[in-house]
């Protein structure tokens, strides 16, 4: 076992920490810091600066238009980018769909969408869930007609992050008849801006907006935007998702969650001292930080491929890592006091009224957030999904 | 000792129940906090009676106790009422504390004309309801002037008059303001709850001293006392409505071909919600127990209430919450909005850590 | 509601707090205050105390003996006997066998067995668990094949508590031919002293000696023996389990626990103080007090037929019982520090020697009592079970 | 950075885990134990080189890290061993870091002649490793006199030798003493986990200084990194050992008609098991990867994982027992074993809150 970053890896965290200081525009940063949900402005200039760099696609490789980073140089640029409170790209094209395409799709798809993916042109979203299937993804009710070459789809999707800004969807949608529910569904690319695609905001509990309801009503998909094979669409989407089996650790979103939370505090004062001096929340503090280091290690067995059962493996890595999210927000809540009480409305996005005289520095966004992530449980399968999945590898030793 | 309701005390309960389903289900509630909240629910409330369901009959009350107002709170928890009724009990039961012609005077206002009294109390940067005031109280002529900030005032922009505690000569002051008067600047904000609260800047505000010194800890303590027999009552509705509609939505709503209700772990989970529930229903009543009691007795038992009702509250709703998946954090089902009051119930008036070190100090 | 005690019922406390100053013999508090598990001796000298005051069946009527109280009354004594540590009478007699005799049982056997229970003269122990059957106790194995109108009875019981110095058991055996399983069960009473009656003692985790396997090989039950109806036995276990719908709470046991574990943070210096005003312990403390206060009045509650569901609330109370007293042992626990490291044999009832020579006052029996107790989510319906039947009955809501 | 082990190092576990699995099951360990251990083992233990395994090939060791003694932990952790492997280790990686000519004398009596040794720190009322010894050691010629008590010193009764900490003029002193030497009162008993341990009297106990000061404090700081290795080591196979023996058993028994692992709560059980097994492999990782580092690094890495080890271990076993129902209560299944051992392990040298609260006092 080698348990230290090479000399070269070592470099490579100078090298992205010094570019992170200069480039990443600080209004972005102090945006980002907030718990808001990032406007889309902000998520394409950032990507913009990216790709200038090179760097807009640290898991792409080269061959596509990507770095062609190692695991461990993808783990330490997303670390130092979370650190220094860069906004998280919009995943759905770079770290889903794009791998699907540049994997499975025809030359065509590979020339007209990962350039655009790469420079922040165009952005996605991923139609998945319906109304009738969350954690069962395979029970999916939308239809891909056959029409000619084409496809006349369909159907209703549901919690479709960004829908409201996105210009592409890639689609799940049943074009085959089959036995197995899995069987039978398609992997299609869907132009948002088609007359037959209605988005309804979703209006969540923290008073934003970032999931959406997609209306899908006669929409003609041609022929060259069917990913891969027909009916084998169930295939593409588990690559898609076994592709990103750390994301949903949380690990560096953590960090500076924990951070963020350390400072909120530090800051507020009760009984004679700092929140963080009272013994019981600094030993709350100290227990929470034991398992997020431990939760980074757990992420770099991941990657070193130490784990003798990944699926396993990427389980046990959401469980912890929403727990320890949530373990944290729980603490900045709990350091906050009262102020977590009023809605205290993005003034970065909308007018400023109507907040109170007296709020603390962290407070806007921070309920909005802890909110927020109470979904931290639900999505990307649930916990008891993930726990179904341990059992199941369990039973097979 | 007979732990049952009698027969008045379950004929309100039904009544209340009844009332509030019908005429503030979740619909109607919607529309309702948009006016944040209209005045027309209150006009009901004061009609039926509740304010003065606990106050004494010569005031106009109804004569019923700390039990009739607990069974109030539970009813209007499971039906995520907003509104003033726990600002204005709170001070009601600081002026009966109080005493004096004044102060007798103003709990008749809140039991027979359905005057809505907010407490102006905590302050910026305070951790919750035993933080000794800042703000400042100075004679001026037969009245006084309060200069200070006042923080997370619920209810004041509905309420007639707040009771506002400021530090003077002899300790701590209560002393009653009207919010439109000049010599204060204010901010109303809704609460991520849907609940309003304000604050205020005090700058030489005329106020009228109602009870100062000890007796106005005492009044404070008080306030503490029925705040948190409301909190308590009301986080028992909160707990079984979330309950209640976690029940029903995993009894329809399917998934890999069965029902969620099939599955082993969700019911087991509701079956821990449930045991919570029991839980804090039992502290609710051992606090209930103290009402006569001496003053420590008592305050043990409202700072443990505090702490169960928050995080019971906290934790049966976001288990709720969970078992509803992706839908569950929308407006439109009301396990969101149950969680949103569970957690501000949780932090109103000081966090359960705040008030569980409170704990920890008697414990012996 | 009302929620004081009545003049009677303070006045009934006094009186039992007195006998216990006065009557309870000292050694036998002080031995029964460490965790070990009471001598057979101390049991019979304590019955035979409370059976010359009248006391020794708290919930029986006064028509077999008991002294006629209400539930309240009951409550107290338990209470004040328990703060006192008092041992807990062997519940298989008194509270077990005896209600199902007085209501089901012959003239004969009311006579025969109800006086020797409430003198302390005959123990009995209770054969219902088999080796197949846990929690699941419908499945039991035994068997009674009619011969005349006596009962030859075979089969294995296990987890037979005191077993090793009862007199008689009562027992379940299969002796009627049924559909369900729960039919065709009868209940038997059994001398030990029959030959074909054999205990083995279990080793359990504590090291310590309280439950038993014990084999049954034609045993001649006579049919004066057989309680009630044959067949009915299942009726009758209900109704005796039923009967104790507030024991598993163990909230008199826990306040004891509690007030032992105060005293154990006390004494125990921590860094320059106590471990009790260590303020992250205090504040655990503070929690767990909270949590007992209402499990007390959660079983006023169910005393005051405040339930609107006693079986569901039962089960409530057995889940937050165990799980209180859990708590309160691993405070005692966390406050001994790496004194619970030691086997501490129990020198009231062995040779002594191997004792370490520095052993804290309280640390003797502690660990074993902790360990012993971790069957408190197990015996009496797992909490696997408890939550089962609380879901039945919240789904018919 | 690449975690996975190298050739050897897996050729290491397989090894240890066949011996261990063959030679000490459960039957042959139950006997073992009896004997309180048996020198037999030890004798295979060492004739197998594993307690030179990470020590320098120039004292006689096979020149390993600390990855191979937690190999090596974990598969005896796994096994349920008990002896003075662990003990040996710590004082081993204490006289490592001692240096000087006696030292390195003693590191290859371990390394190459098994000799075994004990660590006599602890004292009666002490909390935890890091408590400063009260014992007292007086120049007496060329040597020491050692009076004071040493409470919970594991393994001494199987011990060659004990390191024994004393106080001072320049600090903590660490010294050689030879358990069976005059003036010396001791006192062997078990522990509830089967393993053995000591109480000492020192009275003018003729000690040997074999370093002090600040080296001495180094020396402890090295030894309680080893610790931490380790019972973190030890405390993965434990919790592995303890869900493999539960899986197991729910598959075979039977209630209400299914297998016990048939029921989804079980299942779901089982995974949180695996989960925090997850944890405590990674947090040991983590640990181990700061061999090299500085203090303060290492220092926080060894308490956290301490704290993890205690706890996952004690929390995975418990989850155990239950899962095992009435038959875990008994001494003749593993379950019981392997949950006292966690007990212990996480209460020796100072349990969680001890160590937590020193993590915590590093906190910035």
């Amino acid at each position: 076992m080698d348990f230290s970053l090479s000399p070269d890896e070592r470099a490579f965290r100078e090298e992205v920490r010094a570019f992170l200081r200069e480039r990443l525009p600080k209004d972005i940063a102090r945006r980002h810091a907030r718990g808001y949900h990032p406007p889309k402005a902000d998520l394409i200039r950032w990507q913009v600066i990216l790709h200038e760099k090179g760097w807009s696609a640290p898991g792409w490789p080269r061959e596509w238009g990507g770095p062609g980073w190692s695991a461990i140089q993808q783990f330490i640029f997303e670390d130092e980018c979370a650190l220094a409170d860069a906004p998280l790209p919009s995943p759905f094209g770079l770290k889903l769909v794009g791998p699907v395409i540049y994997t499975f799709g025809s030359d065509e798809q590979k020339a007209k969408y990962l350039p655009k993916i790469l420079s922040g042109e165009t952005f996605w979203c991923q139609g998945f869930s319906e109304p009738g299937s969350g954690s069962d993804l395979a029970s999916l009710q939308t239809r891909g007609e056959r029409d000619g070459g084409d496809f006349v789809v369909n159907g209703r999707k549901i919690w479709t992050t960004e829908a409201h800004f996105a210009d592409m969807m890639f689609c799940l949608a049943r074009t085959e008849k089959s036995e197995r529910q899995q069987d039978g569904i398609s992997f299609l690319l869907i132009d948002m801006n088609d007359p037959g695609m209605t988005v309804r905001p979703i209006a969540t509990i923290d008073s934003g907006h970032t999931v959406n309801e997609v209306f899908i009503d006669d929409v003609r998909v041609p022929g060259r935007d069917l990913v891969g094979e027909p009916g084998k669409g169930w295939t593409y989407a588990k690559f898609l998702l076994d592709n990103e089996r750390t994301t949903n650790s949380f690990v560096h979103r953590s960090k500076r969650d924990f951070r963020r939370m350390m400072d909120i505090a530090r800051a507020a004062q009760a009984d004679g001292g700092s929140v963080l001096e009272d013994e019981a929340f600094r030993r709350r503090a100290a227990r929470v930080e034991i398992d997020l280091k431990a939760l980074e290690w757990a992420v770099l067995r991941m990657l070193s491929g130490e784990v003798p059962d990944p699926s396993a493996s990427a389980s046990a890595l959401k469980l912890k890592g929403s727990s320890i999210q949530h373990e944290i927000l729980d603490l900045a809540i709990a350091a906050m006091g009262p102020d977590i009480i009023p809605f205290y409305p993005d003034t970065e996005q909308g007018p400023g009224d109507n907040l109170p005289f007296w709020t603390p520095d962290e407070a806007p966004g921070l309920m909005a957030q802890y909110l927020y992530r109470r979904a931290g449980t639900i999505y990307a399968g649930t916990s008891e999904v993930q726990r179904g999945i341990i059992y199941k590898q369990l039973s097979r030793r | 000792m007979d732990l049952r309701p009698n027969e008045q005390q379950s004929m309100l309960r039904d009544s209340a129940r009844r009332f509030l389903g019908e005429a503030y289900d979740f619909d109607a509630r919607r529309k309702d906090i948009v006016g944040n909240p209209s005045p027309g629910l209150w006009k009901v409330v004061t009609d039926l009676g509740w304010p003065g369901a606990a106050l004494p009959e010569d005031a106009g009350g109804l004569g019923g106790s700390v039990v009739e107002y607990a069974i109030l709170m539970e009813e209007m928890g499971r039906s995520l009422y907003v509104g003033p009724f726990l600002s204005t009990a709170i001070c009601a039961a600081a002026l009966r504390s109080a005493e004096g012609p004044r102060a007798s005077e103003l709990v008749a206002q809140i039991a027979s004309n359905g005057a809505k009294v907010a407490l102006a109390h905590g302050e910026p940067g305070g951790r919750g309801f035993f933080d000794r005031p800042t703000a400042v109280a100075r004679g001026d002529g037969d009245g006084y002037r309060i200069s200070g900030r006042k923080r997370l005032v619920h209810d004041l922009a509905a309420a007639d008059f707040a009771l506002v505690t400021a530090a003077i000569a002899d300790g701590v002051g209560l002393f009653l303001v009207t919010p439109d008067i000049s010599g204060l600047a204010r901010r109303d904000y809704r609460a991520i709850d849907n609940g309003q609260a304000s604050d205020l800047e005090l700058d030489g505000t005329p106020a009228e001293l109602i009870v100062a010194g000890d007796a106005a800890q005492r009044a404070l303590d008080d306030g503490f006392y029925w705040l948190s027999i409301g909190l308590g009552a009301e986080a028992v509705g909160i707990a079984e409505g979330a309950l209640s509609h976690t029940s029903d939505y995993v009894g329809v709503r399917r998934q890999f071909g069965r029902m969620l209700s099939d599955f082993q772990v969700i019911q087991h989970r509701l079956a821990d919600m449930f045991v919570e529930i029991e839980q804090l229903k039992s502290s609710l009543l051992g606090a209930m127990s103290t009402h006569g009691g001496g003053p420590l007795e008592r305050m043990r038992a409202a700072l443990g209430l505090k702490v169960l009702a928050g995080q019971v509250a906290a934790k049966v709703c976001g288990d709720g919450l969970h078992l509803h998946g992706g839908m569950g954090m929308t407006d439109e089902m009301p396990i969101s909005h149950f969680y949103r009051r569970a957690r501000v119930l949780e932090a109103q008036y000081g966090n359960s850590d705040y008030f569980l070190a409170a704990y920890a100090r008697l414990l012996d």
